[in-house]
């Protein structure tokens, strides 16, 4: 009987200590994280949306609907310049991509113009998707117009399109899911009217 | 404290080119021959702190349940390491946050473990673990820069072949890690042929 | 620091490790293969290269073939020596491995000493030889010089000598046995290296029947026996034999063997003091 | 992919993202394990096993446990320790059961726990949010895909034997370069779904 117990006891003590040693680290580091990411999705807004000064989240049952009806979208926030005037929103969308979700953060003002796009959390692949971080792929969405969708194109990009990653298609028309959902949200913001 | 245990890991039982073990990052991972000494130096980490950690409570492990209890403590390593990177040195994290997941299905640290540290002291363990992460860390550079150069005309991001020259994209895709470290291994092989005759 | 949810996840993880543990445990008690222990030792003493040097996959391989018995003791050529002695420890057989032993060839029939009963013409083998009644020589129990144990050496360590007898090379040879097993007369046997004193027959009927078949055989009379001085001979089914545990090489039985069965240096003798 | 639906996952799991070929899981056994088709379809078999079992305890492991109660962090650890002693278990059963199956896998069956391919899979099915039935059918037809792909190998690696390979492309080095043609056909698949 002895014999049975003493593995238990062992993966016991040792699974024990590792969860003890886990959960102080989790609980050192939890808030810590938390702000950095925090920090870092404040600098994206504020990267996305260059004109407003702070951001208020939408409200609750708002956000339900749009959370709802355009799948990709998980958050969204309205951009208010220092005078308090609504100057454009702010979507985030975890559209899922090559090696998982992809958080994309587009701005979209007033005006119906994307005013840029950041790339949030992701686990694409190095080398291939992963570069959908760099200023030479996301800097093409700023300008472009969010009456039409924006699309994918794997030659030379023109119009309303962009030019996707070499080698990593899959990851970029993700992305390009992620803000075409967000442009749906915005005209349903804006022409719905509920936007306060 | 034998010096062989060290220098056996680099060479002669290179994981990656003799004994073909963690193949899963080194193929997945090493598009870029920055993402090699990433992968590479976080393994390594890794590899030297299980294997330390798991030469000290090898003698209390009973056999039947060895595997469960060595990968626990792998596995609680890795998810500090991580916890403990992306908190406090954040930029370090995004450059090799990436890999960190990956090590914790890294089958080196388990073989290592499972063959050496549960048999030997402290010291040759951790030797070992040096010495396996660096002969890994050696293999993926070479194969990150080797892919890199061929699939963008540049090594360490430094492009040499300049902007003419049209990138075997080919080598940056999953095939190309297979078909490189093939290729990688069978000059590995003609070498040691030509010095055994 | 809320520090009940660490408690709760060490606790969580705890209760699950200890679950998986008893069923481990218990499932390795009921669906236990009866690994002979010794298998283990082996599997723990052998450097676990898992190289298949020695022919057998790996060394769980190696392991279960030496307990057989399939496998020589010494036959990691990666451990070498110091694993081929563990092992042998291991396999029970301490009193060999300590003291060296080489093969040696209990036979002196060469032609001068025992005549052939017929003119062999045929396959150069004592195997094939042995399956003519016996082979050529009129001692059915002598050593036919054809070979067959100077084939299947791996160390090179034996070969027919200038007397048509063979012959063992004791720097060369290795005691791994294969020469021991091939031969048909059984004639060859492992003896201690530093061993002088050898009986060179392997005679085993009745004196006078010997006598005519050739002139160096044991005849059992047991002469050796009684001039002992330390009760190191013993004639059993015939055939005088040494117990080479206690025999110190004093050669009083070389000289008192009537037909020479028993052939010793005389100078190197050891007379006790 | 939280609404794919059975058929889609399932296309998805074995042609569009081979865990082997697409997604670069499980490759140490895959090389290791695939010099006959016996084993390799054995190795297959057990880590089908393996993977369909782990899919479901960690996906109740992590629904029950993880998640109500806010132990995310610990999922990395638990998926961990279910996996590693499904497979001592399975390791244990099997000696008794198939001696020559588990001769033949031999190092091969600890190294999948540590096999990118199970902790992969449990870590995608909470990513990909499946409900209970998805995970099963994600996991059994991911190990399916695994076992597709490693008994091919192992048939082209059984012809390269008689094949005449240049000497120092002889072993590893020939089956790393079957393998990268393997999975540029695979390549084929991807958009499929």
């Amino acid at each position: 009987m002895k014999e049975i117990l003493k593995p238990g006891a062992v993966l016991l003590i040792i699974c024990v200590i590792a969860a003890f040693a886990l959960g102080m680290v989790n609980e050192l580091t939890a808030d810590r994280i938390a702000d950095q990411r925090a920090a870092k999705n404040e600098v994206a807004k504020q990267a996305v949306l260059p004109t407003a000064a702070s951001f208020t989240d939408l409200g609750e049952d708002a956000l339900a609907t749009v959370v709802a009806d355009y799948a990709p979208v998980t958050g969204v926030y309205i951009g208010v310049d220092a005078s308090g005037a609504t100057v454009g929103y702010v979507f985030k969308s975890t559209p899922s991509g090559f090696g998982g979700p992809v958080e994309v953060i587009t701005g979209i003002d007033m005006e119906g113009n994307i005013t840029g796009l950041r790339i949030g959390s992701h686990s694409e692949t190095p080398g291939l998707g992963a570069k959908s971080v760099e200023p030479a792929f996301y800097e093409q969405f700023a300008g472009k117009s969010a009456d039409t969708y924006v699309g994918v194109s794997k030659t030379s990009a023109e119009g309303n399109d962009i030019q996707a990653i070499t080698g990593a298609t899959i990851s970029s028309s993700a992305i390009v899911s992620g803000v075409n959902a967000s442009i749906d949200a915005y005209h349903m913001l804006v022409e719905g009217g509920n936007g306060n | 404290m034998k010096i062989k245990n060290f220098t056996n890991g680099l060479v002669k039982e290179n994981p990656t080119f003799v004994q073909l073990l963690g193949m899963c990052p080194t193929l997945a991972v090493t598009t870029s021959s920055v993402n090699g000494i990433g992968m590479g130096l976080a393994t390594t980490a890794v590899l030297v702190c299980s294997n330390m950690a798991i030469s000290l409570i090898r003698k209390v492990i009973p056999s039947n349940v060895r595997i469960p209890a060595y990968v626990i403590v792998i596995a609680s390593f890795v998810t500090a390491v991580g916890m403990l990177m992306e908190a406090f040195s954040p930029d370090l994290y995004d450059a090799l946050g990436l890999f960190i997941p990956l090590i914790v299905v890294n089958c080196i640290i388990l073989a290592r473990a499972e063959a050496f540290a549960s048999k030997n002291n402290i010291g040759d363990s951790m030797l070992d673990g040096l010495g396996m992460g660096l002969g890994f860390t050696m293999s993926l550079t070479i194969l990150g820069s080797v892919r890199e150069f061929l699939g963008n005309g540049s090594v360490f991001g430094i492009s040499l072949l300049g902007s003419s020259y049209q990138p075997a994209l080919i080598m940056i895709l999953p095939p190309g890690a297979f078909l490189a470290l093939g290729v990688l291994l069978a000059l590995y092989n003609s070498r040691k042929m030509k010095k055994a005759n | 620091m809320n520090m009940n949810l660490v408690i709760l996840a060490s606790v969580s993880l705890g209760v699950m490790g200890l679950i998986f543990g008893i069923i481990l445990a218990f499932a390795s008690k009921k669906f236990a293969v009866e690994v002979d222990p010794r298998v283990s030792e082996v599997r723990e003493v052998v450097p676990g290269a898992n190289c298949g040097a020695c022919g057998y996959p790996g060394c769980d391989g190696f392991s279960n073939a030496v307990v057989k018995g399939i496998a020589p003791v010494n036959g990691c050529p990666v451990g070498g020596a110091a694993v081929a002695a563990k092992v042998a420890k291991i396999m029970g057989l301490e009193a060999e491995s300590s003291v060296k032993r080489v093969a040696k060839v209990k036979c002196d029939g060469h032609a001068e000493n025992c005549s052939n009963r017929y003119d062999y013409q045929g396959i150069d083998s004592c195997l094939a030889a042995n399956m003519l009644n016996g082979g050529p020589k009129s001692c059915s129990f002598g050593c036919m010089g054809l070979g067959s144990c100077v084939a299947v050496c791996p160390f090179d360590a034996i070969h027919i000598n200038d007397k048509g007898l063979a012959e063992v090379d004791p720097e060369k040879c290795t005691a791994c046995g294969k020469c021991i097993e091939t031969c048909p007369k059984d004639v060859i046997s492992l003896v201690p290296y530093e061993q002088l004193t050898i009986v060179t027959c392997n005679n085993k009927d009745k004196g006078p029947q010997v006598k005519k078949n050739c002139k160096v055989a044991c005849i059992a009379c047991g002469m050796c026996e009684r001039n002992c001085p330390h009760d190191a001979i013993h004639v059993v089914n015939n055939l005088a034999e040494i117990d080479y545990s206690k025999c110190v090489n004093c050669m009083i039985c070389v000289e008192k063997c009537p037909t020479g069965a028993i052939q010793g240096d005389l100078s190197l003798r050891k007379m006790e003091a | 992919m939280e609404n794919a639906s059975i058929f889609v996952i399932m296309v998805s799991a074995v042609l569009v993202n081979n865990f082997v070929l697409s997604r670069f899981l499980g490759i140490c056994p895959f090389l290791g394990v695939s010099k006959q088709v016996e084993t390799a379809f054995g190795m297959g078999m057990a880590v089908t096993f393996v993977m369909t079992l782990s899919g479901i305890m960690t996906y109740l492991v992590d629904k029950l446990l993880l998640s109500n109660y806010g132990l995310e962090h610990l999922q990395t650890a638990a998926f961990i320790l279910v996996i590693a002693s499904l497979v001592q278990f399975v390791e244990i059963v099997l000696q008794k059961m198939s001696p020559t199956l588990h001769q033949a896998l031999g190092v091969f069956l600890p190294l999948i726990t540590t096999n990118c391919a199970v902790l992969g899979l449990s870590l995608l099915n909470i990513q990909y949010k499946f409900n209970l039935v998805q995970t099963i059918v994600h996991s059994f037809f991911a190990a399916i895909g695994f076992s597709l792909a490693i008994v091919l190998f192992a048939g082209i690696r059984e012809k390269l034997q008689t094949s005449d390979v240049p000497k120092p492309f002889l072993g590893f080095p020939i089956a790393l370069i079957t393998a990268g043609l393997m999975s540029i056909a695979f390549l084929g698949f991807t958009g499929l779904v």
